[in-house]
């Protein structure tokens, strides 16, 4: 959470615990999405250790579309906080 | 978070400095518990909407079901919180 | 956590930390709520946005049950403590 | 939550204001602990057992189900607990 | 976290927080094992509230397991500190 | 967990003594998220690998398996934290 973006009247308590929940948050994103992508780009049987050139470009299309589905219901949300 | 859920504390009986350390604690659950709401929302409607990777583009239907996947998710999550309410009000008042 | 339910000896440390995680608790119990019943009563192929009448009631049952299986849970457990 | 499991860390070496918080702490994280085991076995015997939603009360299936469920888990996890501290003890004596 | 490993130089709030981190560590561990092997060994038709002698010896053998490959994992990781 | 997710915080911007524990907040949630993903990818790992029961010892395949799987997620991740990174850079730079 940008130092801009914090509404005035909060005391300190309130401003490190807002940004330690904002932390939290984006740990929590990012776990999910790299749990979520290894589901659906990785093969299972695990005959190599390599991820192969289909793997690798499935990846970064998941990374991308996780994005778009994050953004896209940060604006239904409509809580006028950006998602990220 | 339903502010139902949080009723059995029963703040009237602390000291004004407590309180206020109840509220805050209060308003930073509440805030953790949306971001993660936030964050479950998404990989929930994802993993039902998004299956196939040959572009790096939501398609116009991924769009749509994502959309709709996320409005139901609200209005379940109210419903549920709705009834949730009711039954704890429910078991207060047997107290 | 009512007040009239603390133990006596307990320091304000540890009655704030119990009063935390009683809350984090239900917070808790809600979510698993509200993800199990999505699971068992939301038709997942999203072709309208409202939530039918068969989903309605198919919601409320749910909620219904899964209270009362709390419920009996925590008998079983005999902590002598109500699971809400 | 196992005892064993907290047994890594050397109290006795601390501070007795410390060894106060250390307790305190280990307290904290039992009590949040036994909450998230309640929580996570109502939702593994719920979503086990109850796959009916006609009526709005469990049915006599539905609760003895729930009840062998929630009874298995439990000796299920004082199994684990005991293996689990064994393993334990054997890793700490090797140190 | 046994007291000599805690690298010189840190405060004593470090030092707490790393022994909470370490113990939600174990107590998450714990948590994860006792699902998976749950889930693993213990039939779910729920016809009677005992453990059968197939249930508790799947159960001892897939702690062990489970334990082998934490050690594994924590060998991979090359973190240098004990996976327990 | 990748450092640029930490860096909407805008440090520099803040007193001595909150910098310093803004950068404890920092260190102790990466001590977390490490000790998670490291609990997390070994249930992955076992719950993809392990379904054999009949031994107490982890038989060849199940350890050659667990290996590549614990090296395929590592390598993933880094790869995810890549992409995620370059995607917060944008939002970032967008602002």
């Amino acid at each position: 959470m940008a130092a801009n973006n914090v509404p005035v009247g909060l005391d300190k308590e309130q401003i490190f615990g807002m940004a330690e929940k904002e932390m939290e948050y984006r740990v929590e994103l990012f776990n999910k999405l790299t749990h979520t992508c290894f589901n659906k780009c990785v093969e299972k049987k695990y005959k190599e250790s390599e991820l192969n050139m289909g793997e690798n470009s499935c990846i970064d299309r998941c990374v991308s579309k996780y994005w778009q589905v994050t953004n896209l219901v940060g604006q239904l949300l409509g809580a006028g906080r950006p998602p990220m | 978070m339903d502010k139902s859920m949080l009723q059995g504390a029963d703040l009237d009986s602390l000291p004004e400095e407590d309180k206020k350390r109840m509220a805050t604690m209060i308003d930073q659950l509440q805030i953790r518990d949306s971001l993660r709401m936030y964050n479950s929302l998404v990989e929930s409607c994802f993993s039902d909407c998004v299956d196939s990777f040959t572009r790096k583009a939501l398609t116009k239907q991924e769009d749509t079901c994502v959309r709709r996947c996320a409005e139901k998710f609200l209005k379940h999550s109210m419903r549920v919180g709705m009834r949730f309410g009711e039954l704890n009000q429910g078991a207060a008042t047997q107290d």
